[in-house]
């Protein structure tokens, strides 16, 4: 509708959907275009780039184009995994303290501000280390879907509260509405364009933060990722041997996607916030 | 004259926010009586707890002390309290959600009552309202709040009120967000209920002209308190407290000195 | 020599797609020192537009199409940003913004912000003697001046912040005042305290010309000596205040005087005249009169030939019907 | 009494909530790896224990039990034994207990792998070389990343458009894909910096200005991996405050009045600045996490490469301490900035006074 045209009109958007999008395309189309095969060894370990294989190949001698095709599809799974969590985590908390208000309001509040308080990256190496046995991709993305919430609740419930005294409120409620349709229909609508804004961050955050955790070896089990990829060139000391395949690639990819999504959130601040703010 | 009902009934009411040495009396032992038919202002500068009163006819706040019936008894189920007593509030801009169509959040409504009419008479009662306020149904047509001005906003407010045909209507400060020149319509409008569908209408303002020419009683508040109760000539011409008396002249009146220059 | 002039002035804002609104179309007026002019308009006339033009403030989006705007004689046009906000801001023209309560920097107090106007306008000046200085002038503000001058905007009620933005703007004694509706938010009794303090300024020659720009016509009729009536970005009648509001000529005035309601005995009678529609958008350029739409006397000539300011009743009017 | 001095009510108020706080870190470190059915003794046992006498491994397990704390000991210390001479495991409160009253006493327990090394020992040692570490890179990247940022948020025009990109480019490269790019471009194509380590191995410890001089020299790569990105993330951030306040009523007044431009921007530094604040306390430990996750590419003797070597070496001890060490320092850097905010912002002062 009409915001979706402003939108388009912005180059910073455009730009950056379209970045993303490749990033997808790549991830999901991927294996139909170029032959994925993570197990099979192609070549010697650490074989140069050649006309046959674009990347060469890591450690293990596997080639490193499908290892990153499919690293790049589960550092986007678990990224999604646990935005979606945190976001839909932290927006529930968020609308229900913002518009109920009251005890029920500091309540929420003292908690989150206690988890914002203790580091994430603290609690994601207590409960990887004690999970030895297979931490799955969705197991990561719940562990940092969990742990990454706290920022969202802060965030909805601010705009939540805010939106609480306005008058379309109270004629909702003279109209008859109850609290879920009240929520439903007349909170949630202001609060959707801010909510896709807060997913877009924790998509990024859940990325970075699945490649932290498997840089000191509490990533998913005998899965790909790109955390995994650095991981394993970190070890096998791919740097001090100048084998930039092994890394650089896996770098360029993650940064590509965190990049874009910062830039769609940023373009998209300048068309939503004034009008939410209005 | 067949004896009058009393709409509104307060025995000495008193509403206090915060407590200890921080609080506030918004409203201190007030008492008056509204009876059914009648246009009731409340007149009185910012701060001095017209708009709370309005909050607590509405049933939004309970008095602190004090009895406070409506109609005989205390405001305890709100859906049915609001089934009779219907706002009108004061910024149009913001009192309608912006993610639906005008005729939708006023067909909406009707879930006030217990069983909603049928669509078809929904339909009708809602048209035939906003012809009530002058504007024909296919002007606002698939209309969002966002495309209309602040005087057919305005006039929203009032067509939702002439469809849905409350006993009561609460308007707090109906004119203050608009124009001059639209001012004198909404007023028209009040005039139009209280005549054709017998409503019984508080009208909240700070501006004693207003509530001069459209009032049939007119209440004086002062820091929490109604400093005088009268016919609009009386508290006009005749005002006894010296509150009404500022009042009227602090009021940039043509014809009458205001500043000694 | 008028201490303050406006020639035909024009200012468009230019919008994404290359078209103009044409906030401001021709205005012209001019001040004598020690007069007070009234503006009065329905909002979305091009009041705002116009204080922005007054003051050589011509920041994109807005520009000037044509026209002059002279201070004492010096032109406020094509001049630089900065030649303006050091020569002529807040020492030849000063405002007093619309919404003044909220004008305040909320972390820095009255003093210190007051102390940043002067220590931006004249050469140094050690503390004690600024504080002395601010002391003497807001004095006469009608406040306790030193719980004022050392509190925070957030510790002040609306009415002291209200003062204080007066006593800010009018700090250097410039040549004209310009309030922007410096009363609208306040209620009667607060309304009256700020206007008597105004004319005290005004009295002690604290400033000695003033443009006075409201939407409420009886105010104007105690505040300024005459008044031009706004409509779509053009002045439609321009007289003394007596002139225009006992004996207004144009329609839209005319309007405007009889939709006022005040207690007054026979006002239960005397229906108030409402104006249905709303202004004109500017983007167009509109051929005849701009109020030929909603005026209650329109002929068929108005919405064809240009309306031209005229002399009627030994005031301005751009209606040629007006008698 | 403490109504004369609303800042002092205020940081004691914000003390006791961080000392709260504090606690349910310490908790949350007990409950968490105990959520894993395998007691983290038991793991150990079975990877140490490989290849010794029977007896030995029973010693060595009572040891582990009674430093744990798993076990209930009587009154003068023994192993409370069952009937067939089993050690009695003490119920999960009573070692939370006693892990709550160590860690109070700043005891971590004893590392597993360097066995006799208590492991407040080795994390203090880590700490130190933290504090050389972290402190400068947030402290000189939050002030200047503001400065930025608010020069772009005000200028906007060339600078800006330049800018702004590359520092949201910079601020979503992870911290340590930058180090590996850092590491590999200016460690081994151009072989300027070491790469590893605090300092050479043939300088040992000491405060003598030649082992500053080779420490620094170290330091430098790790530094510039961590520093860049919290520039980039900071001035995004005072950039989109700093936009905020241009549009507030109080900056459009101040450019009425005149009042001279450098003045205007400190206005818009300042107010954006305390936000800001409020802002890098709450992803402190997001970034803290990301930082020391750069120093094991460096294998800088920080917090990071300790916490490495721990989960590769199953430390459970060392984990847990490392884990409750960077809550500690973040809690505490929460801790300041609140007292930053309050004894700065008026507006909060002003609140408090209110309240």
């Amino acid at each position: 509708m009409k915001l979706l045209v402003n939108l388009l009109k912005l180059p910073t958007f455009v730009f950056s959907v379209g970045l993303l999008l490749l990033t997808i395309f790549l991830a999901l189309l991927g294996p139909f275009f170029y032959p994925i095969d993570v197990i099979s060894k192609v070549g010697p370990p650490y074989m140069a780039p050649n006309a046959e294989h674009l990347l060469g190949t890591d450690n293990l001698g596997v080639d490193m184009v499908s290892l990153l095709i499919a690293g790049l599809r589960s550092s986007l799974y678990v990224g999604l995994f646990a935005g979606i969590i945190a976001t839909a985590v932290g927006t529930f908390l968020g609308v229900y303290a913002g518009f109920k208000g009251g005890w029920i309001d500091d309540l929420i509040n003292m908690v989150t501000n206690l988890f914002l308080v203790i580091p994430t990256f603290v609690v994601l190496i207590l409960i990887s280390a004690s999970l030895t046995e297979g931490r799955s991709l969705e197991l990561i993305g719940i562990i940092i879907g969990c742990t990454t919430w706290t920022w969202t609740t802060r965030s909805v419930r601010a705009q939540a509260s805010s939106l609480k005294a306005r008058d379309h409120i109270a004629l909702a409620r003279v109209n008859g509405a109850g609290t879920l349709k009240l929520a439903m229909l007349h909170i949630l609508p202001y609060l959707l364009s801010y909510v896709f804004m807060v997913f877009i961050i924790q998509v990024a955050t859940g990325v970075a933060m699945e490649a932290t955790i498997s840089m000191i070896g509490l990533g998913p089990f005998d899965t790909v990722s790109l955390g995994i990829i650095l991981e394993s060139a970190m070890n096998n000391d791919a740097l001090n041997d100048g084998i930039w395949w092994a890394f650089i690639p896996a770098t360029v990819l993650l940064t590509v996607i965190v990049f874009s999504l910062y830039t769609l959130n940023t373009s998209m601040e300048t068309v939503f916030n004034p009008r939410l703010r209005k | 004259m067949q004896h009058k009902t009393n709409i509104f009934a307060a025995a000495g009411i008193t509403r206090i926010f915060g407590h200890g040495k921080k609080s506030v009396k918004a409203i201190d032992a007030v008492s008056f009586t509204i009876e059914d038919e009648e246009i009731v202002s409340i007149v009185g500068g910012s701060g001095c707890g017209k708009s709370v009163l309005a909050k607590m006819m509405l049933g939004l706040i309970k008095p602190t002390a004090g009895e406070f019936l409506y109609s005989g008894r205390e405001i305890k189920n709100l859906r049915e309290h609001w089934r009779e007593v219907q706002p009108v509030f004061q910024d149009p801009f913001s009192c309608f959600n912006q993610f639906f169509t005008i005729r939708s959040q006023l067909e909406s409504s009707f879930c006030i009552f217990k069983q909603k009419p049928s669509r078809r008479e929904v339909k009708e009662r809602v048209d035939g309202a906003l012809l009530a306020v002058n504007i024909k149904p296919n002007e606002i047509e698939g209309k969002y709040p966002f495309e209309l001005s602040g005087g057919q906003m305005q006039r929203m407010l009032l067509a939702r009120i002439f469809a849905l045909r409350p006993k009561v209507l609460i308007a707090d400060e109906p004119t203050s967000m608009v124009d001059a020149c639209v001012r004198a319509n909404i007023l028209e409008y009040l005039m139009k209920l209280k005549q054709e569908l017998k409503m019984t209408i508080i009208f909240i303002t700070h501006d004693i002209g207003l509530a001069y020419y459209v009032s049939d009683r007119i209440f004086i508040m002062h820091k929490g308190q109604i400093v005088e109760q009268g016919s609009p000539d009386t508290v006009a011409f005749r005002p006894q407290s010296g509150h009404t008396l500022q009042l009227l002249e602090d009021i940039p009146d043509i014809h009458k000195e205001w500043i000694k220059r | 020599m008028p201490i303050f002039e406006v020639k035909d002035l024009r200012l468009h804002y230019l919008l994404r797609y290359g078209d103009k609104v044409h906030a401001v179309d021709g205005v012209s007026f001019s001040i004598e020192q020690g007069e007070v002019l009234g503006i009065a308009g329905e909002s979305g006339c091009g009041k705002s537009t116009l204080v922005n033009g007054c003051m050589g403030l011509f920041i994109p989006p807005l520009c000037p199409t044509s026209g002059d705007v002279l201070v004492e004689g010096e032109s406020l046009m094509n001049r630089t940003p900065k030649d303006i906000r050091e020569n002529v801001l807040a020492r030849k023209v000063s405002i007093i913004p619309q919404g003044a309560f909220n004008s305040l920097n909320p972390t820095r107090k009255i003093k210190n912000f007051a102390a940043d106007l002067i220590n931006s306008h004249e050469k140094g000046g050690d503390k004690k003697a600024i504080y002395k200085r601010l002391h003497d002038r807001f004095e006469l503000l009608g406040m306790e001046t030193d719980r004022v001058l050392n509190s925070y905007p957030i510790q002040l009620t609306a009415g002291e912040r209200q003062r204080s933005v007066i006593g800010i703007s009018t700090l250097l004694n410039p040549k004209l005042v310009i309030a922007d509706e410096p009363t609208s938010a306040l209620d009667v009794t607060t309304q009256k305290a700020v206007i008597k303090m105004i004319f005290d300024l005004l009295e002690r020659k604290i400033f000695s010309t003033m443009i006075f720009i409201t939407h409420e016509l009886p105010l104007l009729r105690h505040v300024a000596n005459r008044i031009g009536v706004m409509y779509a970005g053009q002045i439609v009648e321009m007289g003394t205040a007596e002139q225009i509001v006992f004996d207004p000529r144009h329609p839209y005035t005319k309007a405007l005087m009889s939709s006022m309601l005040s207690a007054e005995p026979d006002q239960k009678q005397r229906k108030p005249v409402t104006i249905d529609g709303a202004p004109p958008n500017l983007v167009k350029t509109i051929a005849g009169c701009r109020f030929a739409d909603r005026c209650k006397e329109t002929r068929e000539e108005c919405k064809i030939c240009k309306q031209e300011i005229r002399i009627v009743g030994e005031r301005l009017v751009r209606c040629q019907y007006a008698a | 009494m403490l109504k004369k001095y609303p800042t002092t009510r205020y940081i004691l108020r914000s003390g006791g909530w961080y000392f709260l706080t504090f606690l349910v870190a310490i908790s949350v470190n007990f409950v968490l790896p105990r959520l894993g059915k395998a007691n983290p003794v038991d793991i150990i046992i079975a990877k140490h224990g490989a290849g010794k006498t029977q007896h030995a491994i029973q010693v060595k397990e009572e040891g582990y039990l009674k430093e744990f704390g798993l076990v209930k000991l009587d009154p003068d210390g023994a192993i409370v034994r069952d009937a067939d001479g089993k050690p009695v495991r003490s119920s999960l409160w009573s070692q939370y207990v006693s892990y709550l009253g160590m860690c109070l006493r700043g005891d971590l327990g004893t590392s597993f792998m360097n066995y006799p090394k208590k492991v407040s020992e080795i994390v203090i040692e880590a700490v130190a070389w933290d504090f050389a570490l972290q402190l400068p890179a947030i402290i000189l990247g939050w002030l200047l990343g503001n400065i930025l940022g608010a020069l772009a948020a005000y200028k906007r025009g060339v600078f800006d458009y330049l800018f702004f990109p590359l520092s949201l480019l910079v601020c979503s490269i992870p911290f340590f894909a930058f180090g590996m790019l850092l590491k590999y471009q200016f460690g081994i194509v151009w072989p300027i910096f070491p790469t590893t380590g605090g300092y050479a191995s043939n300088i040992h410890y000491s405060f003598s200005w030649e082992f500053f001089s080779n420490a620094s020299y170290y330091y430098f790569l790790p530094f510039m991996s961590i520093f860049p990105v919290l520039l980039g993330g900071y001035a995004i951030g005072m950039r989109s405050m700093g936009i905020y306040e241009l549009g507030t009523d109080y900056i459009r007044y101040a450019s009425y009045l005149g009042i001279k431009e450098n003045r205007i921007i400190s206005y818009v530094f300042r107010n954006a600045m305390l936000p800001q604040l409020t802002g890098v306390a709450l992803n402190l430990g997001n970034m803290i996490g990301g930082a020391l996750i750069a120093e094991i590419i460096f294998s800088y003797p920080g917090l990071g490469t300790t916490i490495l070597k721990a989960i590769q070496g199953q430390d459970y001890t060392l984990i847990q301490g490392t884990a409750l060490l960077v809550a500690i320092m973040i809690i505490a850097a929460n801790f300041t900035v609140d007292i930053v905010i309050a004894i700065f912002d008026p507006r909060v002062k002003a609140g408090m006074a209110g309240a």
